[in-house]
């Protein structure tokens, strides 16, 4: 996929991986997000957090183009994203999860992930329709590596149930796999560890550590459970009203009374520290 | 009036019969070696065909249940592909009782013509049709090769074949505005279809010969040829219309899109009442009916249709395609996030189903004879969606089941049960036929079959391959227990 | 336990639904019709089997109402055979089939009926679009059919113009009743404009303006309007304010009774004053008289009409069915039914050729005047023109085109 | 902030340069709307008297689908049913006036036992009994239509619960047009009062029988009013119902939640109870207003005024009961305006072209709610 560029990408070996300027989003004169930047570098496992309703699933949603944003540019390695389709940008290498899963329920697991392969079947409806042998090799193919692929993730063997049957965390688990399916240079996860125990995050946070090596990924999430951020997190970014009041690693962050304000209210600010 | 037991069981065991037919034609098509396959469908197709035989005054299926065969296997090809578009697609459709009409009609105008020595319908309707695939489709898909840049460079049609293109270049362009250009389009194919038509139509003419003496083009392989040729042609008439239509009306929601494909059918059946007043084919007679249709469909060509929405059906699902399509049912938005163009898989799935349907609809007009704006009235229409939601959503079996089942029972069982009963008796059928829905629907709100397959139809089973490699690194967190459950 | 409660629930509906009207008693009676019974013990017994008579008619769909009235006016002659002894010595078994007034009903009840019941004659259907299906079905299985109130010339007439052999029909065809209906507006009513209000999709009115307009023209007359409604309609009042615009002298509105109550009493609350003028559907005992009253309409009988058969159709139906009136479509299934049976007695056989040949030949004083059939099987019949009044319909003159 | 938005808009430009485009479907839009307009005025100016008095047919039209698209849009906004039987409701309440009134005089009672009240007075209260005995009756029916075959269903798929309703649509036409309950026949309706006719022509004078009016005159009559009147009066009863009341608070809560509804003690089965039989209601009242204004009825009444309002509701944007008015009123002149300058057999492709196309513009009806895409 080659699209013509007009915005340069900036220096030449790095690039980010992901670089936000500007960022806008206007709901009806509510502004959800304003002028949020944000970059990611490559090889990078960040995260974004803030308080409920701060914006941070709007910006995800403007990444992945669900949101056509008001003003602003997010660049995918030096492609800008903003205008496709949404599928286009899951094709140039974003997959993304979603804060309430959003599985196929009535589809298996294998399905699920099928799917997240379906841009790149190698087939068409009519090889489809007439059972072409190009057919018959890449649904072969496509099944088998399917099958290797939730082997990876211990997922084999459910793969033949429905994804509504499953368990919570094998839900979360399914989710994060399929968007993995997708062959993303870039994983954005939205509060993976919603409604989860400490036990299952302590599992979590192994887990996202595990793809984050395995297929050398960039990786943005947005968490509440602080202490999931604070541990895997290389880089903060904090977002409050839509706009961006910090920056830094786990460590500055947590000291950050600006943050600890917007988290806790004033006064609270002082007794901070232990709840992040 | 004596009651005549014997009627009423022969109807039952009908159902029976039909369903069990319909049970051993899927398992032969899901037979594994092709032969079998086939040895298969020619029993199922050979079976009704000798039951259709009439030796001496003997004959099992007369022509009542003829009939009713006819109107499953059309009834069947609707809902199968209402299903695509509802069961599988999800989209809430009340136009495929439309689509229906529009193939029926297209259909029995060109064999009408044709037995008339007339075949301007053949090379109109074909070439409008031909033109308006590939104005769809654009350059550079399926008609890209010699048939498209021919007849481009021949017509100087370029801008009607551009519009795909243009609309693909120009990626972002509103609905409405790719609407207005394939509307531009369309009017611009038919008119150089007629231009064109109409003249290669008139070369044929002599071919025809006279009613006392026909012509080579009034022989029997050739009418048999036109008629498969008419049938296509409704179909894919019916289909890019189903594309004009759909292209921007897919992009409301569920219940609006049932609204409005719901006002879709009924604009249809307006248009089909004026036929000859507001639009030029006086042979359709408009309210009156359009009589002289041949009725040229065999069982066999019934059968094959038949066959043909079932495998294109089964295979279509058991594919990437298919699976794209039923994402779009899932969940749009995990789809797109997934990849997955949701507006280009709703319009596909859109388009395959009223293909379905005009394919139907012409077998229908050439198993009738007779074709009133009536019969395509949209109360009718709920018929589909009412066999499709008792076989089940979902499940390509139910509708295929229920097609026949619902068929057999409306018109077969309670016809003869309630003839049985005294002249007062058949004024209770449309009583009755709501309470059955009712208390089906009631007892099994899931369908009859809720998503069971049979035989052919099941997902086939891909085993994994002895030489699997073992998961090379075990994940942590491998035994994630479901929390708080 | 869940099903009972249901089952329980909807009796309740459906008895609470018939309370509502239960004693039917009132100024319109309802038309009670009831299981045939079978002959009166008094009546000579038919001893040569059974003759089976088949009755499709639309007892479902859009119009269940003319359905009804065809069923119990081909009913009440069938009982009135069986009474006398039935035909050529057999019992006549009539079979009654719901063909819906659309086309697949229609050919399912037809199969049924020939295929299944070995019925070799059908009186029905009452719709165009279901009796031309219907015909050629019975024409290619060589079984008789004659359709009481089909108008459309197709019914009885190939597309090549051969007529179908088997097939007839009892009522006028479209052209009669219109040209008669435009000699009555010229000449009786002095009429220079007139106004036509169509249903485009209905042939019967179709044909019948069509026919009018024609012979209207002809003979000096100007129409100075043409409007369309559809069956469906309720509201006519854009329509009318049109017609009140043009200010005809007389409005044709060949379409049934309840079509004529919706527009002549809208016409009559927008002052309107022209007279409406129809064909033989308005015919019916819930013509709306006082909204119909001063407009005339072409018929083959007159109520009033002092013809024995006329008298006797009326008292047998009313007698039978609790006092309904029979309308136009009771009257013809009767005739249509009678020319049948009739038939089938002076061809001394039920063997469907020489039916076919006696009707033909046939001369039959009906309800609606003595019958013949012309070359395309179409009756000839006299047509009266009768009037509206406020109270009754009246006889006003005979008018031969 | 300015390098930014230009730089963006340049690139967005690039990604979507079909947007430039956009004139294309707009111009198609206003080329349709264009052709509307100059059918209309010249219409207009061709007949202004003529024109006045089809658009009045329209607004009577449109005040009944007004009553019954209330229903429709109360029940979906609720439960999210398109309730295909509630036509036929309608269709029952014009039977049981009819019954009232030719049957049993219901309307004349007040004569016979309130001696000595004026003969005006005493139509009023007659007629006023025969239509709330409707709207009861109605009200009961629905009741029993929605714990019947509604209720049991509330858990399973949508669709199963339109497909009851499209059973249970069936069976009141049905079953109504057995012989024993209303008959198949179409019975002359039998009025409760009588209707009178006036004209406007240099003020407003009432029209005798038999007299034609003068030309250039405007016509309209009673039940016109009466129809305006109750259409309004119940569009007001309505949205004080909801908007003031505290059962109408639970209705709003039982729309956009049930779950949280039913823990806020909310009797939820009870406030859909409720919602059917207001819905009822209204569309008995259409039902009679409806039979007097259009004097022919007929067990399958009800089948095309339901659609209409439906129509209408979807137009305005189902469970907005402002939008099903306004949807109402436009089907009404839609179809009034087709008759009177298109073509009678036009109208229903006119109304449902006109459908299409606004919901193209607005996805979710003239006052629904643009529904934000939760992700």
């Amino acid at each position: 996929m080659t699209h013509p560029t007009l915005v340069p990408a900036q220096g030449g070996a790095a690039v980010p991986a992901l670089q936000i300027t500007g960022l806008t989003k206007i709901f009806g004169g509510l502004r959800a997000v304003g002028n949020f930047d944000l970059t990611v570098q490559p090889g990078a496992l960040d995260g974004l957090i803030g308080p409920n309703g701060a914006g941070k699933t709007t910006v995800f949603n403007m990444i992945s183009g669900l949101y056509v944003p008001t003003n602003g540019e997010v660049d995918l390695y030096g492609e800008p994203l903003v205008g496709l389709e949404p599928f286009e940008i899951t094709q140039m290498g974003i997959g993304r999860t979603f804060q309430n899963i959003r599985l196929f329920p009535n589809l298996t697991v294998l399905d699920n992930v099928l799917i997240a392969y379906h841009p790149h079947a190698g087939y068409g409806l009519f090889d489809g329709i007439l059972r072409t042998a190009r057919f018959g090799n890449k649904e072969r193919e496509m099944i088998d590596r399917a099958r290797e692929f939730l082997a990876i993730f211990g997922l084999e063997r459910i793969q033949d149930q429905m994804a509504r049957n499953l368990p919570y965390g094998e839900q979360r688990r399914v989710e994060i796999a399929r968007a993995l399916a997708a062959n993303p240079k870039l994983l954005l996860l939205d509060e993976p560890a919603a409604g989860m125990n400490p036990n299952e995050i302590e599992r979590l946070m192994e887990y996202i550590h595990f793809i984050h090596d395995r297929f050398n990924l960039t990786i943005l999430l947005i968490e509440h459970q602080m202490r999931l951020v604070m541990n895997i997190c290389q880089n903060l970014t904090v977002m409050d009203f839509g706009e961006v009041i910090a920056r830094g690693t786990p460590k500055e962050i947590q000291n950050n009374p600006q943050v600890i304000e917007a988290y806790l209210g004033r006064g609270a600010a002082a007794r901070a520290g232990v709840a992040l | 009036m004596t009651f005549n037991l014997q009627f009423l069981v022969f109807s039952v065991l009908k159902i029976v019969a039909v369903l069990a037919w319909v049970y051993f034609v899927l398992w032969a098509l899901g037979r594994k070696p092709l032969w079998a396959k086939l040895v298969g469908i020619a029993v199922a197709f050979g079976v009704v065909q000798l039951a259709l035989t009439k030796v001496g005054d003997f004959q099992v299926m007369n022509d009542f249940d003829r009939g009713l065969l006819f109107q499953a296997c059309a009834m069947t090809m609707v809902a199968l592909g209402l299903n695509l578009i509802y069961g599988f697609n999800g989209q809430f459709s009340l136009g495929q009782w439309g689509f229906y009409g529009l193939g029926a009609y297209a259909a029995a105008d060109i064999t009408y013509r044709w037995v008339n020595g007339d075949a301007s319908g053949v090379f109109v309707a074909g070439l409008g049709v031909l033109l308006g695939g590939a104005m769809i489709l654009g350059v550079g898909r399926l008609a890209s090769g010699v048939f498209v840049a021919g007849l481009g460079v021949l017509l100087g049609g370029a801008m009607i074949l551009g519009v795909g293109r243009l609309v693909k270049r120009y990626k972002g362009m509103p609905i409405l505005s790719q609407f207005t250009l394939y509307l531009i389009g369309a009017v611009l194919a038919g008119f150089l279809a007629v231009v064109i038509g109409n003249p290669i139509a008139r070369a044929f003419a002599g071919g025809f010969g006279t009613v006392a003496a026909p012509g080579i083009l009034q022989s029997v392989p050739i009418q048999q040829a036109v008629f498969l040729l008419a049938v296509l042609i409704g179909g894919v008439f019916a289909a890019e219309i189903s594309f004009l239509f759909g292209l921007p009306v897919l992009t409301l929601g569920s219940d609006y899109f049932g609204i409005a494909t719901l006002g879709f059918s009924i604009v249809v059946q307006t248009l089909m009442v004026n036929t000859d007043t507001l639009l030029p084919f006086p042979e359709m007679k408009g309210g009156r009916g359009m009589i002289g249709i041949p009725k040229w469909t065999t069982w066999a060509w019934a059968f094959i249709f038949l066959m043909f929405a079932i495998i294109v059906m089964r295979n279509l699902i058991y594919s990437s395609t298919g699976r794209a399509i039923m994402s779009v049912r899932e969940d749009e938005t995990a789809g797109k996030a997934m990849g997955v163009d949701i507006a280009h898989y709703k319009l596909l799935s859109f388009v395959i189903g009223s293909l379905f349907a005009g394919l139907a609809g012409g077998i229908y007009a050439h198993y009738i004879g007779f074709l009133s704006p009536g019969t395509f009235d949209f109360i009718v229409g709920f018929n589909p969606l009412i066999i499709v939601v008792f076989g089940g959503l979902g499940s390509m079996t139910g509708t295929i089941a229920a097609s026949f089942g619902w068929l057999f029972f409306l018109e077969g069982l309670l016809r003869v049960l309630l003839g049985q009963l005294g002249t007062e008796a058949p004024t209770w059928r449309y009583v009755l036929y709501p309470i059955t829905l009712l208390l089906l629907m009631l007892l099994r709100p899931q369908g009859l079959l809720g998503n069971v397959e049979w035989g052919f139809l099941k997902r086939p089973i891909y085993p994994p391959r002895k030489d699997s490699p073992a998961a090379t690194a075990a994940p942590p967190g491998g035994e994630l227990q479901p929390a708080g459950e | 336990m869940r099903l009972f409660k249901l089952v329980s629930l909807i009796v309740l509906v459906a008895l609470v639904l018939s309370a509502c009207a239960a004693p039917t008693a009132a100024p319109a009676p309802a038309a009670k019709a009831e299981p045939t019974k079978a002959p009166a013990a008094a009546a000579p017994a038919a001893t040569g089997g059974d003759l089976k008579v088949a009755v499709l008619a639309p007892l479902s769909g859009a119009v269940p109402t003319f359905g009804v009235m065809t069923r119990d006016g081909a009913l009440l002659a069938i009982e009135e055979w069986n009474a006398k002894g039935g035909v050529n010595g057999k019992k006549i078994v009539p079979i009654v089939e719901d063909s819906q007034c659309t086309p697949d009903p229609a050919v399912n009840a037809a199969n049924k009926v020939i295929d299944q019941d070995k019925v070799k004659f059908i009186v029905g259907e009452v719709c165009s679009k279901a009796s031309i299906p219907i015909s050629e079905i019975a024409n290619a299985k060589k079984v008789i059919q004659i359709s009481p109130t089909s108008t459309n010339t197709d019914v009885t007439v190939m597309k090549d113009g051969k007529v179908k052999d088997y097939i007839f029909r009892a009522c006028f065809i479209d052209p009669f009743q219109g040209k008669v209906g435009a000699k009555f507006a010229t000449e009786n009513l002095k009429a220079k404009t007139a106004f036509l209000l169509l249903d485009q999709a209905n042939d019967y009115v179709k044909g019948l303006s069509e026919e009018f307009e024609k012979a209207f023209t002809a003979s000096g007359g100007k129409i100075v309007g043409k409007e369309t409604y559809t069956a469906k309609d309720t509201d006519f009042s854009a329509i009318l304010a049109k017609v009140a615009a043009a200010k005809p002298d007389v409005i044709y509105l060949p379409d049934y009774y309840n079509i004529v109550n919706l527009a002549a009493k809208q016409a009559k609350e927008k002052g309107i004053t022209a007279p409406f003028l129809g064909g033989d559907g308005w015919d019916s005992a819930d013509l709306d008289l006082k909204a119909a009253a001063g407009g005339y309409f072409t018929n083959h009988y007159s109520p009033d009409s002092t013809a024995p058969e006329a008298v006797a159709f009326m008292k047998a139906f009313k007698d039978k069915y609790k006092g309904a009136t029979p309308d136009a479509l009771a009257a013809l299934a009767y005739d249509a039914t009678n020319l049948l049976l009739n038939s089938i007695k002076t061809a001394g056989s039920d063997d469907t050729d020489k039916v076919k040949a006696a009707m033909e030949g046939i001369s039959m004083p009906g309800v609606s005047g003595k019958i013949t059939f012309d070359k395309q099987h179409n009756p000839i019949k006299a047509a009266t023109i009768l009037k509206v009044t406020p109270d009754k319909v009246v006889f006003d003159s005979v008018v031969n085109p | 902030m300015a390098q930014a938005s230009i730089s963006q808009k340049s690139s967005l430009a690039a990604r979507r340069p079909g947007a430039r485009f956009a004139w294309i479907g707009q111009g198609f839009l206003l080329l349709l709307a264009l052709g509307v307009v100059y059918i209309l005025v010249t219409s207009f100016l061709k007949d202004p008297m003529l024109f006045a008095q089809v658009v009045l047919s329209g607004l009577q039209l449109g005040f009944v689908y007004a009553l019954i698209a209330l229903g429709y849009t109360m029940v979906y906004g609720i439960v999210r049913l398109i309730n295909f039987a509630h036509g036929d409701v309608f269709m029952v309440g014009a039977f049981v006036s009819y019954y009232a009134v030719a049957r049993f005089q219901l309307h004349l009672w007040p004569q016979l036992v309130l001696k000595g009240l004026s003969p005006g007075a005493a139509v009023v209260i007659g007629s006023v009994t025969v239509m709330l005995l409707s709207m009861l009756v109605c009200m009961a029916l629905a009741v029993v239509i929605e714990r019947v075959a509604y209720k049991p269903l509330r858990d399973a798929p949508r669709i199963a619960a339109l497909i009851t309703a499209i059973g249970v649509s069936f069976f009141l036409e049905y079953y109504g047009a057995l012989n024993f309950v209303f008959s198949p026949r179409f019975i002359p309706y039998q009025r409760p009062f009588e209707v009178v006719t006036f004209y406007v022509n240099n003020g407003i004078h009432q029209l005798q029988p038999g007299q034609a009016p003068p030309s250039g005159s405007l016509l309209f009559s009673n039940i016109f009013l009466i129809i305006m009147v109750a259409s309004i009066g119940m569009q007001v009863v309505l949205q004080y119902l909801v908007r003031r009341t505290k059962i109408g608070k639970a209705m709003r809560a039982s729309s956009v939640d049930k779950a949280t509804a039913r823990l806020m003690g909310i009797n939820v089965d009870g406030i859909i109870s409720f919602t059917f039989a207001l819905g009822a209601a209204f569309a008995g009242l259409g039902g009679v207003l409806y039979a007097i204004a259009y004097p022919s009825i007929n067990t399958l009444m009800g089948v095309l005024p339901g659609l209409k309002a439906f129509v209408a509701a979807v137009l305005g944007g189902i469970g907005s009961i402002p939008g099903a008015f306004v949807g109402a009123l436009i089907m009404g002149q839609a179809e009034a305006l087709t008759m009177g300058y298109i073509s009678t057999p036009m109208r229903d492709a006119v109304a449902f072209t006109i459908l299409i196309l606004v919901l193209l513009v607005r996805p979710r009806g003239i006052f629904g709610e643009p529904e934000q895409e939760k992700a």
